[in-house]
């Protein structure tokens, strides 16, 4: 292993870990967003009720 | 006054219980809480108790005769009893708990008031419902609360126990207690009642004199159900 | 406040030992840590001091964790825990009751497992027991201080004892350090430089968990479902 | 201060751009501008990654304890939220410096694990908040978790120091001290700065899906106020 694979390793750690992790917080984002369009879509019912 | 309640509201999760409670607590009156099962009064016991903080709203404890902070009786649908230690243990440990000094006498007088004075060095595991429920109302009544919130105290009682708790109960008042009854026997125990509080469609329906309160006017009267349906259900109706 | 805690203490202590389950089951989880860990030698060899040493506190820490949710498992079972909110003295003597019966009884389960270490994995224990017995004092108050208020935490239908100790072990390691190092120097007799400092910080950690546990205790055990 | 930090959020996506961007500038830094060192060479420069890393993730942490005693303070569920979203940033960043630090440990002397006072408290740190977001895991009722929240986060920071003491004492491997010339100086320094832009987007970003989540909820409550 010469020096430089090393820091490939680290590298290949640091940017693939945070590229995970920002990756399911923006699954997380969508899976809120159909929740609030879901949300939205009932208040307008009511409203059309009212 | 004993025991100031303003503006009360509580949510369970999403779920409103009550809103807009106002209820005042004087020395020496018994109030009835009485409304449907599932309208909130354990609840609304918890919250004047100090158990539970209500989501709005706010309870102040006044001062007692000697002008100091009233010391308050809880009775819920919970036993509060060590299966493992004694009848006598028991007690002794809620006293002390409370700093209240009493005397070998005071244990044996209340024990044999409530008819368990036999099984005071009985462990409590071996206990039946109502034996259980009896050490409870010893525990309570051996405090001299200067407030009482007893919710359904008569829950496994027979008829002579029942009657035995009413005495206790109106004794108390005697001596000066401020005290708040969930009854589920209405009709029976309003003759006893100084006012009532009626809790239906999340608000009080009704808080005044016991007089004026018409028992036939109430729809929504929850009628003394067979003992066992509760017990079946579990403990905890609303 | 120090009065409604020896109640509780005196409560608990005489449940514990009346029933017996909550002590004998973390005794004989701890011995029983020793005993396999004894496994781990060639028959006639001995163990480390240090090896030895850090099984005693792994068998004090798991002991702590059953000690700690049987306390608090006392008060679930027909609401006292809405009676112990509700008494007059402060909050936090409920937990200070709990910490002494828990300290009383890691105590006696300590005073087991010392025995089991020596006999079962082969140590002697040299002219430094007085230190030993020193940190042994000192980590037990850190870890009946942090244990009681985690164990508060850890009640409630749906927190299980897990949270306990995956929460508490990581905590406590600046103990366990101690008390192994220190165990270490009481088994072989050579004190390593540093002691006193070991002996430092088993005490910041006892004053910053004590003073932690007293002010969020209220907050954490209260009678709300 | 509770309206800024409801508002705070909307700079998430500008933080994550400037962040990149800084990001990119500083990989060049690393590998042309900082010359390599010369006991250890090319394989220090781990270095520029795993110090940002570590202390971002200690500030996360900070984040936690700061806002777990706002939240017992104040019951507001605002805070609750925060030290939600910055215990999960910094617990990311954490099992990251860990990684990165294990590596270097492995280079430079020859195991992955070394009880180095450093190492052991980020690792022990990964634990605790790992155990932290268990909990908020479980399903509670909201305000009762929100505190027992609160409470593991102010205790567990407090933990920290204590941690790396003992680890430091315990550990008699003392890392070699490396001498940082200027450049290096001005590159760590870049590093920790741009690595900020990126904490920062993160965790507000985090911290706005929490307080949505929140939100929503509330709606949720409130019509069933309005029609129960």
């Amino acid at each position: 292993m010469n020096s430089y694979e090393w820091i490939m390793y680290a590298g290949i750690a640091v940017w693939a870990g945070l590229g995970l992790y920002i990756f399911t917080l923006a699954r997380r984002q969508s899976a809120l967003s159909r929740r609030i369009a879901q949300m939205t879509r009932l208040a307008d019912e009511e409203a059309a009720e009212r | 006054m004993l025991l100031r309640a303003r503006d009360l509201a509580h949510f369970y999760g999403p779920r409103l219980i009550f809103k807009d409670i106002c209820l005042d607590l004087p020395p020496g009156a018994l109030t009835v809480l009485a409304g449907a099962n599932g309208a909130g009064k354990s609840t609304l016991l918890k919250i004047l108790a100090g158990l539970i903080r209500p989501s709005t709203g706010s309870v102040e404890t006044g001062e007692n005769s000697r002008g100091q902070k009233p010391r308050i009786g809880y009775l819920g649908h919970q036993t509060f009893i060590y299966p493992e230690l004694t009848a006598l243990e028991n007690l002794r440990f809620w006293t002390s708990l409370h700093g209240h000094a009493v005397t070998g006498s005071d244990y044996a007088a209340i024990l044999e008031r409530v008819e368990l004075a036999p099984f005071a060095e009985e462990k409590a595991r071996g206990f039946s419902r109502g034996m259980a429920q009896r050490l409870n109302l010893a525990r309570v009544f051996l405090l001299e609360a200067d407030i009482l919130l007893l919710d359904e105290p008569g829950t496994g009682l027979d008829l002579r126990s029942s009657a035995v708790l009413l005495r206790e109960i109106l004794a108390a008042r005697d001596k000066g207690a401020g005290i708040i009854w969930i009854t589920h026997n209405l009709e029976e125990d309003l003759r006893h009642a100084d006012s009532v509080a009626f809790l239906e469609g999340k608000r009080l329906a009704f808080y005044g004199p016991a007089k004026a309160f018409r028992l036939s006017e109430r729809a929504s009267v929850p009628r003394p159900e067979p003992f066992e349906t509760r017990e079946a259900r579990g403990g905890e109706p609303c | 406040m120090l009065s409604a805690a020896l109640t509780i203490a005196r409560k608990d202590l005489t449940l514990t030992l009346g029933r017996g389950s909550g002590l004998v089951q973390a005794l004989l989880l701890g011995l029983l840590l020793v005993f396999v860990f004894s496994l781990s030698l060639q028959p006639g060899q001995r163990m480390t001091p240090q090896a030895a040493a850090a099984v005693f506190w792994m068998a004090s820490a798991f002991c702590q964790v059953l000690i700690f949710s049987t306390l608090y498992a006392h008060e679930e079972v027909n609401g006292q825990r809405q009676g112990l909110v509700l008494a007059p003295a402060p909050v936090q003597s409920i937990w200070l009751g709990k910490a002494l019966a828990g300290i009383g009884m890691l105590a006696a389960a300590q005073a087991l497992f010392i025995p089991a270490v020596i006999v079962f994995l082969g140590q002697n224990v040299s002219a430094l027991w007085p230190l030993g017995l020193g940190i042994l004092a000192i980590a037990d108050i850190g870890i009946v201080a942090a244990g009681s208020l985690l164990g508060a935490l850890s009640q409630g239908q749906s927190a299980k004892e897990s949270l306990l100790s995956i929460v508490l072990f990581p905590l406590l390691i600046p103990l366990f350090l101690g008390g192994i190092r220190i165990g270490t120097a009481v088994f072989s007799g050579a004190l390593a430089e540093g002691a006193q400092s070991w002996f430092g910080i088993a005490l910041a950690f006892d004053a910053i968990f004590v003073a932690a546990a007293l002010a969020l205790f209220p907050a954490v055990y209260n009678a709300e479902e | 201060m509770r309206n800024f930090l409801e508002k705070a959020p909307c700079a998430a996506p500008w933080l994550a751009l400037a962040g990149g961007l800084a990001l990119a500038a500083c990989q060049w830094l690393i590998f042309v501008y900082a010359p390599v060192e010369s006991t250890m060479g090319p394989p220090q420069k781990i270095f520029y990654l795993h110090l940002p890393l570590a202390w971002w993730g200690l500030i996360s942490f900070f984040v936690v304890f700061l806002s777990g005693i706002a939240y017992i303070y104040s019951r507001k569920p605002v805070w609750d939220a925060l030290s939600g979203a910055a215990a999960e940033v910094g617990l990311v960043l954490a099992v990251l410096a860990v990684l990165t630090g294990s590596i270097w440990a492995r280079h430079s002397w020859g195991l992955w694990w070394t009880w180095d006072a450093r190492l052991t408290t980020a690792l022990v740190m990964c634990f605790v908040y790992a155990g932290y977001l268990i909990v908020r895991g479980l399903d509670m009722q909201p305000g009762r978790k929100a505190l027992v929240c609160a409470v593991v986060g102010i205790v567990a920071f407090l933990d920290v120091p204590l941690v790396f003491l003992s680890a430091r004492l315990w550990s008699y491997i003392h890392p070699p001290s490396i001498s940082l010339e200027p450049e290096m100086k001005l590159t760590v320094a870049a590093c920790t700065g741009a690595f900020a832009l990126l904490w920062a987007g993160l965790t507000l970003f985090r911290f706005k899906l929490a307080l949505d989540a929140q939100r929503l909820d509330q709606s949720a409550m409130e019509r069933l106020m309005r029609r129960g």
